[in-house]
């Protein structure tokens, strides 16, 4: 186990500049989720990880030594790839004992070990198959068995449960969290699934084009998104955004829009133009709210109601309880808690509430 | 930075190529650049008779060249032969491609059997068609006159009109499985969908091929074409085993001449010149049409 | 239904001239030139085997003068044959799956134009090569020799085969190689361990064509050899003889050579068809 | 010893041999012994393979031990020597190379190494070891034609025999060479490019039945032959033509055709001043009597080398040819053609005006109606073994070696006087394949008839391509007239002999 740390990292194609002085720190033991969309360069930041990539500037240290010029086969980390790059050739067995064969540990201890990661992951009866012979769950684990026997100081995963269902993904999260508890190794895992990354990180690093956007625990990220786009990735369905001021009358701050006047917990300077950030779960179905709209739709994802609502201030999402028994064409008034508001300064998206 | 990346270059995407293509080079440089110079060498010399050696005439072979009939003559065959080859091989290609590719059983052993007339050598080929195609005893010539394409008269090689059609049966013969192998495999790894949604919009089969299977194919036809080309524009065996270039020069193709200079007249250095010409040739052609059909590999 | 009537007739065209030139194989010299040509009756002889290949009954015969004048017994120059073309096999698949796996892999400066350079390697006319060739083989003693027959077929086959080569590899996902890498291993163990092995179909397409150019290559076995070795597509010519060709024996010829090299086109069938497309329809 | 014995006897010698359990000499001795030469060891295997007929006993056919001595004693310093030579598929070649080389082999210790090729590629592989003197090659087999070009490279076999007395074989006499073949094949200028080694020539051979049937004699002119043919074509065609040629475009048969009718009509490829001169009165006339005869011949000879002029004859499809006389035994074998015992052969027709003399043409062309093609088999100075390749080439052309290529090579012609006369020789007079009674009109043809192409290094080009590329395209129509054609030639051939 090691602790992985990046100092001013750079990486370019050409004179596209992929990464951009990029800082961070990965303590031993930690599961760090890099999360971000497509293209924002956290593949390229776990490749430059694992050496696949060359660092452009900037240094990487892995274990406190630095890494830059370090062949991948030295780093002692092991990845696990996205369509999981088992070999086709070799069956189950050999595929987890690659690593070890070709550094010559003893054909005993080899078998031993693989039997045990075989063992964790459920793997045991299926040693003498061929990859194309499993499906889709038994080949990620077998991606993770492979990672799993070489007592690696790391692990990097990029993005290993896209291919799978939705059931199978939501096991397999667990699985992999749970494997994470038992061996505690340091792992960085790119993903673009703000689920995954809820769900699974210790920390969450949060990217886009190529620097970091916010750095924290899944609570940070959801209860205090530093910037508009954080807040805008995280939680599904996604926060509801409405364009207006801040305005001070009678001593209180208040964000209004047309139609609309809520209050804002804190003291604020007066602002005229801002972007206010309703989480749909924190709204609530009140007669007296301020927020008045028709729901043209509601959606229903079984315990809850996804209620799309049309306001004077924009399209709005409101998740209720199923028991609220609320149809399209209902007109309905909406409050929420000051302290839930989010407050985004424009244009450039930074938080207003000082955390 | 730039020195500390480059250093790097070897790590992933840049480890060096050159242990892997050493061998490759190695063997191409002593089996082909070495026969390409010595041959830029030769076409400033000429061989000698009595002398016995090689002595240097300057720029005397390549203005030989401007006014050498045969040379012209063998020019416009080759070019002849070369298209006629070309758009014959790839349209009955992709017929007969289209007509195979299919599940249905016995199409299996019908693509099987296509594939023996690749590995009859062409100079046995030859032979063949010599003996199909003769005057007197051959079988085609035979069915020919029966159905009264020919009148018994104009032996099919022997006739200026007609030779070159007859070395192109070879050829056409030979080859044009070839090219249904290749474009069978650009069908066989088409995806289906723009075939469904065709379906489903009520195209014709003649609609479906000509606004979908033809662009997809556009680059297996590309690459099939510049594979097929290459060798086209180098023909020799059926030349020189059928007609020996001939009735009078209609079927002496560039190969051939150079071949008969170099070998028959120990014109070594006409005949490198000769050799010359054609490489500079179809290195043109090719390279023109690499540009126009933007073929990568 | 109708389509199948059709393909059956298109590829029966194409047989015919194998049929016939199959049964010229059986005829003997009268029917051979029979007017009208003898298509379908014939009383079919295995004389022109015998005579080709020297066996009776099981005995090995004796090498004969034929009435006509010739000599063909040519049971060991369908062994250079097989020699030759395995050889050159193995040699370009070797050289050429070295070479396609660094140029898929591994970027370089260029790696565009050299492909092309590769590809330009055989417009070259046979012709041209044969006189320099024939030059060096006699200084450095490989005129009529296995070896060089071997060398130059596998040179004439490297283009194609690197470019067929390049294309599966490019197929393989490089995921597999960089795990693989980062699993510890050099270039060379993931080339021969793993990506060598999930090419196994390309690579035997690849070999296929290879075997088949060498198979029936002409000039270059005309100008290099003398009384070593030779192949079949040359020594059929030796049946045109002073006192007339002898058809039969070549058809007998032709049709034995064309065994070996055909069961290998079967065997590999399907990577064939799998093969050709040369990767042309990635972009 | 009942057939069925020795049927089984033999199975055992034979495979015995294969398993290398004796040698090949005894092998031979035993085979011989049962009454079955080498030659003849298929026809103890179920039916009659070698068809010779037994008119002579095969013992006959060993070697002469005495001659076999002579080789093993001369050889002794050169044992384990390897000799090469690249030969035309000639009926002479194979005989060495498939029957009499073992012999030869056996007694010297030498291995000997026979590249059998079509002829073109035969000139081609000797041009470049001369060419290259890189000496790949330590015999060339020397077609006429191109003796001039080869001349210096090769020893004159008189200069041999002076040299080196203690390699000379005794009884091999250079004066027992047919006079007529040393002058027109291997003299050039005053040298001996080798010795005379096969010779094909131009002999008349007809369908004597045909004849008969028409009331003909066989022909003495040329007119004579030309009206004959056409009468059978009018009478008989297009199931049987009155005459046939080898007359493919750009091959060298044309060329071998052209020189017949040329010379018959007193005509010259050269004149004294070394300039083609086929193109003059005589040229021309000799031109408008083949264009004539070419209508009386079967349509696709413009598409056929001798092979298709021979098959056409022994197919049944025409009556005569003025030809090769190597395919006469040929015609002869029942198992191979339709028409065994009904050709008769006799001298070509007297020509039609006086032949030119040797004075009168150019580079030593020798006119003459009976077109020789025969070959010369030489030494070659580029070799690095001289001394054991002069002992082979003497052993190749000597008395009794030449009388068994010419009975096992199916009565191909004799360049030696007393090989005629050789009573095993005399024995094949018969009808049957490999048949000796051509052999009479091949000689008197020689030495009557004989017509030599002129010596001259571009020779090669003439004929392989400057001649026979245009009369190509005479025949298929490309010129307005046989003048046209022949004054292109003309032009033609004067360059490449100006260089």
């Amino acid at each position: 186990m090691a602790s992985v740390e990046y100092q001013g990292l750079v990486k370019n194609f050409g004179s596209i500049e992929v990464i951009r002085d990029l800082s961070l720190t990965v303590e031993e033991g930690e599961f760090v989720v890099l999360l971000g969309a497509s293209g924002c360069g956290k593949t390229t930041l776990l490749r430059m990880t694992a050496g696949l990539e060359e660092i452009s500037g900037g240094d990487l240290f892995i274990g406190g030594k630095r890494m830059n010029e370090v062949h991948p086969r030295d780093r002692n980390i092991a990845m696990v790839f996205q369509n999981y790059a088992l070999y086709p050739t070799m069956k189950v067995f050999e595929n987890i004992a690659f690593s070890l064969q070709i550094s010559k540990v003893r054909a005993s201890e080899v078998r031993r070990r693989v039997e045990e990661a075989a063992a964790i992951l459920n793997l045991s009866e299926y040693l003498d198959r061929y990859p194309r012979e499993l499906s889709g769950g038994q080949r990620q684990r077998v991606a993770m068995g492979r990672a799993m026997v070489r007592n690696a100081q790391v692990f990097l995963f990029d993005e290993p449960l896209s291919n799978l269902d939705a059931k199978l993904r939501a096991h397999m999260r667990v699985e992999i969290r749970q494997l994470h508890g038992r061996l505690g190794t340091t792992t960085i895992y790119v993903t673009h699934d703000q689920i995954e990354a809820m769900t699974m990180a210790d920390k969450i690093v949060l990217m886009r084009e190529g620097q970091i956007e916010q750095v924290g625990t899944p609570d940070d990220l959801f209860d205090s998104p530093r910037t508009r786009f954080a807040a805008d990735f995280i939680g599904s369905p996604s926060m509801n955004f409405l364009e207006g001021s801040i305005e001070e009358s009678d001593g209180h701050a208040y964000f209004r829009s047309p139609g609309l006047r809520l209050s804002v917990p804190d003291k604020m300077a007066e602002n005229n133009s801002v972007t206010a950030g309703l989480r749909p779960t924190d709204l609530v179905i009140e007669d007296s709210g301020p927020l008045v709209g028709d729901v043209i739709l509601s959606e229903k994802t079984g315990a809850d109601v996804n209620l799309h609502v049309r306001t004077e201030s924009g399209p709005i999402i409101v998740t209720v309880s199923k028991e609220m028994s609320v149809l399209a064409g209902d007109n309905i008034r909406l409050t929420i808690n000051p302290e839930k508001l989010h407050l985004f300064d424009n244009p450039n998206g930074v938080s207003l509430r000082s955390n | 930075m730039t020195a500390r990346a480059n250093r790097l270059r070897w790590l992933v995407s840049g480890e060096s190529a050159f242990p892997w293509l050493a061998p490759l080079i190695a063997m191409l440089v002593v089996f082909t650049i070495y026969p390409l110079v010595y041959n830029v060498w030769l076409s400033f010399h000429e061989y000698a008779p009595f002398k016995r050696r090689v002595e240097p005439v300057g720029l005397d072979n390549w203005s030989a060249l401007l006014s050498d009939d045969r040379f012209w003559d063998s020019i416009s065959v080759t070019f002849t032969y070369f298209s006629a080859m070309l758009i014959v091989q790839v349209v009955l290609g992709m017929a007969i491609a289209l007509l195979l590719d299919s599940e249905q059983r016995g199409f299996g052993l019908l693509r099987a059997l296509l594939t023996l007339t690749l590995v009859i050598p062409p100079a046995i080929t030859g032979m063949m068609f010599l003996l199909i195609e003769d005057p007197e005893f051959g079988v085609l010539t035979w069915i020919l006159e029966r159905v009264g394409i020919l009148d018994g008269t104009n032996p099919i090689l022997a006739t200026g009109s007609t030779a070159l059609l007859g070395v192109m049966l070879a050829d056409v013969w030979q080859w044009t499985p070839f090219m249904v192998l290749i474009f069978m495999a650009g069908l066989r790894s088409l995806p289906s969908e723009p075939y469904e949604a065709a379906m489903l919009d009520g195209a014709t089969s003649w609609q479906t091929f000509r606004r979908i299977t033809l662009p997809l194919m556009g680059k297996v036809i590309a690459v099939a074409v510049l594979i097929r080309g290459i060798d086209l524009f180098r023909i020799f065996d059926y030349m020189f085993v059928m007609t020996s270039g001939g009735p009078g020069t209609s079927t002496y193709t560039l190969s051939l001449y150079a071949w008969q200079q170099t070998f028959s007249f120990i014109k070594w250095g006409y005949g490198a010149t000769i050799s010359l010409v054609s490489l500079i040739l179809i290195l043109i052609i090719a390279n023109l049409f690499i540009l126009v059909s933007k073929v990568r590999w | 239904m109708m389509r199948m009537l059709v393909a059956y007739m298109v590829v029966a065209l194409f047989m015919f001239p194998l049929y016939y030139w199959g049964t010229t194989a059986f005829k003997n010299a009268k029917e051979i030139f029979n007017t009208p040509p003898n298509v379908w009756t014939f009383s079919p002889t295995v004389r022109n085997f015998e005579e080709v290949f020297g066996i009776s009954l099981g005995f090995f015969r004796q090498q004969e003068v034929l009435p006509g004048g010739g000599n063909f017994y040519m049971a060991p120059r369908l062994w250079d044959t097989i020699v030759v073309a395995l050889g050159s096999t193995v040699l370009s698949i070797i050289v050429a799956t070295l070479a396609a796996y660094g140029l898929s892999r591994m970027n370089f400066r260029g790696r565009h134009a050299f492909v092309g350079w590769v590809l330009s390697t055989r417009m070259m006319p046979p012709v041209a090569v044969a006189i320099p060739m024939f030059f060096i083989y006699k200084n450095v003693g490989l005129m009529d020799s296995y070896l060089g027959i071997i060398l130059i077929h596998a040179v004439m086959n490297l283009p194609l085969a690197v470019l067929l080569l390049k294309s599966f590899f490019d197929d393989i996902p490089k995921d597999i190689d960089e795990c693989a890498l980062i699993d510890g291993a050099t270039r060379w163990t993931i080339f021969r361990r793993i990506v060598l092995p999930m090419a196994k179909g390309g690579v035997a397409a690849t070999a296929v064509l290879c075997f088949i150019f060498s198979w029936t290559e002409f000039i270059f076995v005309l100008t290099l050899t003398q009384t070593g070795l030779k192949t079949v597509p040359v020594v059929s010519s030796s049946f045109v003889t002073s006192t007339g060709t002898a058809w039969g024996n070549m058809a007998a010829l032709g049709v034995a050579a064309t065994a070996p090299a055909f069961l290998f086109i079967l065997l590999v069938q399907k990577q064939l068809v799998r093969g050709l497309t040369l990767g042309s329809l990635k972009e | 010893m009942r057939d069925s014995d020795r049927k089984r006897y033999l199975a055992k010698v034979v495979d015995d041999y294969v398993r290398r359990r004796i040698s090949r000499r005894r092998f031979l001795s035993t085979s011989a012994q049962l009454g079955l030469g080498a030659a003849a060891l298929g026809s103890g295997m179920g039916r009659p393979f070698w068809g010779y007929s037994p008119a002579h006993a095969d013992d006959m056919l060993q070697p002469s031990k005495d001659v076999l001595d002579w080789v093993a004693d001369v050889s002794k310093p050169f044992r384990g020597t390897t000799l090469k030579l690249a030969t035309e598929s000639t009926p002479p070649s194979n005989a060495i190379n498939s029957q009499l080389k073992p012999y030869f082999e056996e007694a010297s210790g030498m291995k000997i190494e026979i590249e059998v090729l079509p002829l073109e590629q035969v000139l081609q592989k000797l041009t470049l070891d001369i060419a290259s003197q890189l000496g790949t090659y330590d015999l060339y087999y020397i077609d006429q034609s191109w003796a001039a070009f080869t001349s210096r490279d090769v020893f004159d076999p008189r200069e041999q025999l002076a040299d080196k007395p203690d390699l000379a074989m005794p009884e091999w006499r250079v004066e027992d060479f047919l006079p007529a073949l040393v002058d027109g094949i291997a003299r050039y200028e005053d040298r001996l490019v080798g010795v005379p080694y096969d010779i094909p020539i131009f002999i008349m051979m007809y369908r004597k039945d045909i004849w008969e049937d028409m009331g003909f004699e066989a022909p003495t002119t040329l007119e004579q032959y030309y009206e004959q043919a056409k009468a059978i074509t009018d009478e008989m065609g297009p199931d049987m033509y009155g005459a046939t040629g080898q007359m493919k475009s750009g091959h060298y048969s044309l060329e071998c055709d052209w020189t017949a009718w040329l010379w018959g009509h007193g005509g010259s490829i050269f004149n004294s001043d070394g300039k083609f001169s086929g193109n003059d009165e005589r040229g021309i006339e000799a031109m408008e009597y083949w264009t004539r005869l070419y209508q009386t011949m079967p349509p696709g000879v413009t598409g056929w080398t001798w092979d298709g002029q021979g098959q056409s004859i022994a197919q049944g499809v025409a009556a005569s040819m003025m030809s090769w006389g190597e395919f006469f035994p040929y015609f002869d074998d029942p198992s191979a053609t339709k028409v065994s015992g009904l050709m008769e052969a006799v001298r070509c027709p007297a020509p039609k005006r006086p032949l030119r003399t040797v004075s009168d043409t150019g580079y030593g062309e020798i006119p003459g109606v009976g077109h020789q093609g025969g070959s010369s088999l030489a030494v070659s100075r580029n070799s690095k073994n001289p001394d054991p390749a002069w002992i082979f080439m003497q052993w190749a052309t000597c008395h009794d070696t030449q009388v068994l290529i010419t009975a096992l090579g199916g009565g191909t012609g004799p360049t030696r006087t007393s090989v005629y006369d050789d009573p095993r020789i005399i024995a094949n007079n018969r009808v049957g394949p490999g048949t000796t009674r051509h052999l009479g009109v091949v000689r008197e043809t020689i030495a009557n008839d004989m017509g030599s192409e002129p010596d001259l290094p571009e020779w090669a080009e003439l004929s392989n391509d400057t001649i026979p590329v245009r009369l190509g395209k005479y025949f298929a129509g490309d010129y307005g007239s046989a003048k046209e054609a022949m004054d292109d030639i003309a032009q033609a051939a004067d360059k490449v002999v100006s260089g």
